[in-house]
């Protein structure tokens, strides 16, 4: 199998299913002849032509909007947002549109479509090249909601979003693009939406986590493991909407403690929601407070960056916090 | 100044001097008269449903029917209508039945939508008519899209998307027709210019000397036209569709008419315009001025309209009382299609509220 | 003390602040001559004329990104937007503009302004005319959130809104508007902003809320009262963010059981923070599990909108869950 | 087919025939040359640093100087510019010290924005130059608030904002200009059309025969210019300004120009791009073309030329040494400002941080 890593892994999954289906259509700012900035639609417009793969104009509602046109046509948009930052002129076709077609017409209409956005901190993009808005659309209903943390998930996830009937909100964390390598399957095959992956095994306490995070978490573990003898179990969650809370009952009824890690603000962000439908279901299983390990109530900041991410230092106290409750 | 609308009816019904009427056949004409007519009629009625509370609300189109189903009627079946929440006159000529609207209206079980939506927000996949939507301007881009599919795909079909005056200033106005000029999408853009957005004037609305002119901004075709001339209409309709399935590039139309009624059945005009303003847009009225025509023409009869409007209203009357007479949808259409296939934790959501609505359900569970 | 409504109260507010505020100026979707579709506005332009309260052309963007300049010019613009469900279009002004200009410009620029739309459900509004998207913004660092339940705090809270140096949103329950009565002062007051208000006081639930909840609230907890002698203490946030979390964990630290009732959807919603917040810091103190009665993860009915909202009897169903437990 | 962009200065230099060189002081001449001069040294030698890694990123103007820096030479002290984030000549032309831009490169503890920001997202309230920040478009509506407001107070101030082709794409660019003709705001709108939009040409963004034409949509006034003629650019904006001080109204000003670098350093136009046409353009470089008028006209010799170029590279070494040593903020900076004053949840925030990265922080604790 060959080795990729993440951009290479988004460009396969694109490719294969234009191959597979006319309906697919690229469009987005720079997508087109250059290839996109992050080089993920690379060579599909040389492959497929400027009716499959275009750019548009600079105007993130006119994206989406013509993309909610195009799949009320029978079409399978996958527009790219050049950093889903800038994705909010949009957020009203989003939300009040595509999310909202299929139930306000009774299932007459329905706007499957893949909205790409490079998201997340760890390229000193500041403020406006480092946000993680997930929760905006989780909270959101008619959506679901991807991220994966590796290159193999990245292909599998795209190809089934792709295929699935809803408008998806695929996250791809721009920190791991080139940073993340592994074997991905020249060809097609899918990773199933809705189903957390656990990436390790444990007893004593729970990461649920996602995107770059799960690669901190991965690393607090293993020095916690080493250092405290604490043996921490991960689920990366891949899919935030619907996601898996099987997996991470499972684990919790197990370990009975959890740490929850994503980069996104705290306050209202998407670990609040896993912490509250756990003290909804495992309150007895809870040996210490849920903790949640997260970027800080602040806009994203550029010379603190790493300070702001959470990152495998926040996550080890966290880890040591849980344990000595 | 504004250039001039282009007109072919005048008000009193007569044809204006070197315009003739487009090349309907009689039947299509009276087909034509027939949806205006029950257009009307159908306003009336909801209205006055409103008021004796048997429906929560109601949007009518009086005045601008000629805009609406002048410009439907230059459509082909297999294009698209997307509509804002005035356009029951393009439904109807493509067929939606009284039925299914009041259906809608009451959100009953027997409504396609399940009574999810307000009334008034109807669509019809089978006749290609939009899912209507409340905010204002956010169908517009999916005209450029659908435009935009039509002509990648080569399924030679033509959207129509209609607006108001007041959604010409949302930014999803720009960035359709910007799109649709860049990609010579096949839509057709047609605001309905009837001079007030709810208590605000459409000269209150923008600075450019009209709301066609806006097409130059986006280097398409715009056209002014007399919006209560059901002809001029349908021909200006006609060849921006014609010019559209060539390939030749979007049109914005600007239909210049009047909402003679309120903003909606929430609205009460009379807070902030003249009635002498409504009257003497009434003199213009499209129902009254196509009828005249007819009447010359020979085409309609006084005993044909006085039947005409029996049966529309035995229509209408059958139509209600069916409706109105069916129950709610089942508690579990709440939850389905949110997304195609129910999650658990809708799944989870049904179950807990069926404990409340049903204590027998919760009975079992404990 | 005159007793007045919602509506009547905002206008109070509004006309108190312009009086003693030249800055002070409204703009909105028929808010001039016409007074508002809601009347909120009646009478100001009147009073103070085209220059403090002027009609915009329809375009929410435009609205909030003029208002930020305005407030960048020194003035205190009170924006409306007709219904909240209209203003996503605004929100990339909101959330990538007003509330990051401080932070951004280390506090050289700042856009002191309130931004005022009906929210929630309960007029047969629909989809469009009936959400509650206040996690959104609470979820957005940089802003204030407020909801009012009553018409004396609707006044208070929104003079102290407008004399904030905060962008604030302020959300009025509209089915609140003309049904909440009560007395309040003809002149300026104000109610401290991030200070919540015990509405009722019992020793056996917590129950935090905050808008139009409140009412249904009280209504459950005096069922409770009478029918299962469960004593219920209520806490109405008035502000959600910053919000009052000492009032909580006061409340909570006696009862050792909550409810949270909002209109807004479950997931991602408000209620999770707050429930999360309190597992983190309340946990050995809880008898029960932290229950949320919200609205459901759909878009908003219609037909269905009685069987959507958090009413009286789910509240009842969940007090006597958290007692039973 | 467009309208030719007005010019005053011959891409040698020489003034067009029937053209004069506007009433300006030969020490204001050369004050401006000065600037425009500084401009382009800067953004050289920034972009070397951003490749030696001693910065993260730089956002350069080569090629836009002229359409910048004359439309602010236009301007009075109390007068707003609105920046994109391509304008630093416009805030260095109103005295934006070398310093403190050096010190927001390097996000250290002088920065008045205390690092919070990407490099080159500066902020001057004190010179009246707005706080940038990437959204395309977005500032493009404050400008009409700053307009209005001037306006409504009656303080004859007025806003000059700046964006590029692609800017005129998004919805807040229409909502601004929109707003700005119904309320006769004292704004100014200069679009630096420099032909591309990244990877997307100016002809790809819009299908409209200029993006001046674009005017007429909203009722204002739309002036194509030669963006590389610094005369031509400050007489447009000059008379801009003068029309919306006297409440005429605001002004689309298309400044026709040209990229001449990439998009920002992390950019590689060669990849879409001709050298062909780069060179092109070289030709037509606004500096040498006013460096040659100023030679011509005597203001200017080579000597002085010499002396400025020395002059010019000591300040930017100075400047640059001194940011350099400067150590970064200190982390409490990164939860202030978020509020007028820091909420209880920052507080708490801010002590976790601190626990992880002073341990002895932690110990008092426990
Ligand atoms: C984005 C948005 N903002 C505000 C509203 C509230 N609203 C409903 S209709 C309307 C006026 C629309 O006027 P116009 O576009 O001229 O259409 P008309 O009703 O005249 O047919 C407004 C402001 C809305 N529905 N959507
Ligand atoms: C809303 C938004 N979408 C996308 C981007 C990414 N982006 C940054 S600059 C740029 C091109 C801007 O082109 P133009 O407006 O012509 O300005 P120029 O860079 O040419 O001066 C794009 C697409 C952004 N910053 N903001
Ligand atoms: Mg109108
Ligand atoms: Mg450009």
């Amino acid at each position: 199998m060959p080795t990729m890593n993440i951009i290479q892994a988004v460009n396969s999954a694109l490719r294969v299913e234009m191959q597979s289906d006319d309906m697919v259509v690229i469009l987005g700012e720079d997508v087109g002849q250059f290839g996109g900035v992050f080089r993920a639609t690379q060579g599909l417009f040389k492959e497929f032509g400027p009716s499959r793969v275009f750019d548009t104009p600079l105007a993130e509602n006119g994206i989406i909007g013509s993309a909610i046109g195009m799949a009320l046509h029978g079409m399978r948009p996958v527009p790219e947002i050049q950093f889903v930052d800038f994705i909010y002129p949009a957020f009203d076709q989003i939300v009040n549109e595509a999310a909202k077609m299929r139930y306000r017409s009774g299932g007459q209409y329905t706007c499957p479509m893949v909205i790409r956005a490079p998201c997340g901190g760890g390229i000193k993009g500041g403020h406006y090249h480092s946000q993680s808005p997930e929760a905006y659309f989780i909270h959101t209903a008619g959506l679901k909601v991807v991220m994966p943390s590796n290159p193999y998930d990245a292909k599998g996830l795209l190809i089934a979003s792709i295929r699935d009937n809803n408008p998806v909100i695929f996250l791809e964390p721009k920190q791991l693009y080139r940073a993340a390598r592994g074997e991905v399957p020249e060809g097609e095959y899918t990773v199933e939406l809705g189903k957390a992956s656990r990436v390790r095994e444990g007893t004593d306490i729970t990461i649920v986590t996602y995107g770059a995070s799960v690669h901190e978490a991965l690393e607090a573990a293993k020095e916690a493991d080493e250092e405290d003898q604490i043996s921490t179990e991960i689920i990366d969650l891949r899919t935030l909407l619907p996601y898996d809370l099987d997996a991470i009952l499972e684990s919790v009824k197990k370990t009975g403690r959890v740490v929850i890690v994503h980069e996104a603000p705290k306050t209202c962000g998407f670990g609040a929601e896993i912490s509250a439908a756990l003290g909804e279901r495992a309150l007895l299983y809870l040996q210490a407070p849920i903790l949640r390990v997260t970027g800080f109530d602040t806009p994203f900041p550029y010379t603190f960056e790493q300070e702001y991410l959470p990152n495998k230092t926040r996550v080890r106290k966290a880890l040591r916090d849980v344990m000595d409750f | 100044m504004q250039e001039e609308p282009f007109s072919i009816l005048l008000p009193n019904g007569k044809l204006r001097d070197g315009q003739k009427a487009p090349p309907i056949k009689p039947e299509e004409l009276m087909r034509l008269y027939r949806v205006i007519l029950l257009n009307r009629r159908v306003d009336e009625r909801m209205t006055k449903l409103q008021r004796q509370g048997r429906i929560g609300f109601y949007v009518g189109s009086m005045g601008e029917e000629a805009s609406i189903i002048g410009a439907a009627f230059a459509l082909e079946a297999k294009d698209w209508v997307i509509p804002c929440y005035r356009e029951l006159g393009a439904a109807l000529l493509r067929g939606f039945s009284l039925f299914e609207l009041c259906c809608q209206l009451f959100g009953n079980s027997q409504d396609t939508l399940h009574g999810r939506q307000m009334p008034n927000h109807y669509a019809s996949s089978e006749l290609r008519f939009g899912s209507i939507s409340s905010p204002v301007g956010n169908q517009i881009p999916h005209a450029t899209g659908l435009g935009l599919a039509a002509r990648l795909r080569g399924t030679g079909d033509v959207a129509l998307t209609f607006f108001g005056d007041g959604a010409t200033s949302t930014g999803d106005f720009h960035v359709a027709l910007n799109f649709a000029g860049v990609y010579k999408a096949q839509t057709i853009f047609l605001c309905r210019n009837n001079q007030w957005a709810i208590s605000v004037p459409s000269t209150a609305q923008t600075a450019s000397e009209s709301l066609a002119i806006k097409a130059q901004g986006y280097g398409i075709k715009g056209v002014r036209v007399d919006g209560n001339d059901v002809f001029a209409v349908y021909a200006v309709t006609r060849e921006a569709a014609d010019r559209a399935r060539q390939g030749e590039g979007p049109t914005l139309i600007e239909a210049v008419t009047y909402r003679l009624g309120p903003h909606t059945t929430s609205d009460d005009p009379r807070l902030y315009r003249d009635d002498a303003e409504v009257e003497s847009w009434k003199g213009k009225d499209p129902l009254s001025r196509f009828r005249s025509y007819l009447l010359n023409a020979g085409h309609l009869t006084e005993e044909i309209d006085t039947d005409l409007e029996k049966e529309i209203k035995n229509e209408i009357d059958t139509a209600l009382s069916k409706a109105e007479k069916i129950g709610p949808p089942t508690i579990d259409t709440m939850f389905e299609d949110v997304l195609d296939e129910m999650p658990w934790h809708l799944d989870e959501q049904l179950e807990e509220l069926r404990c409340v609505l049903e204590p027998e359900v919760a009975e079992q569970k404990t």
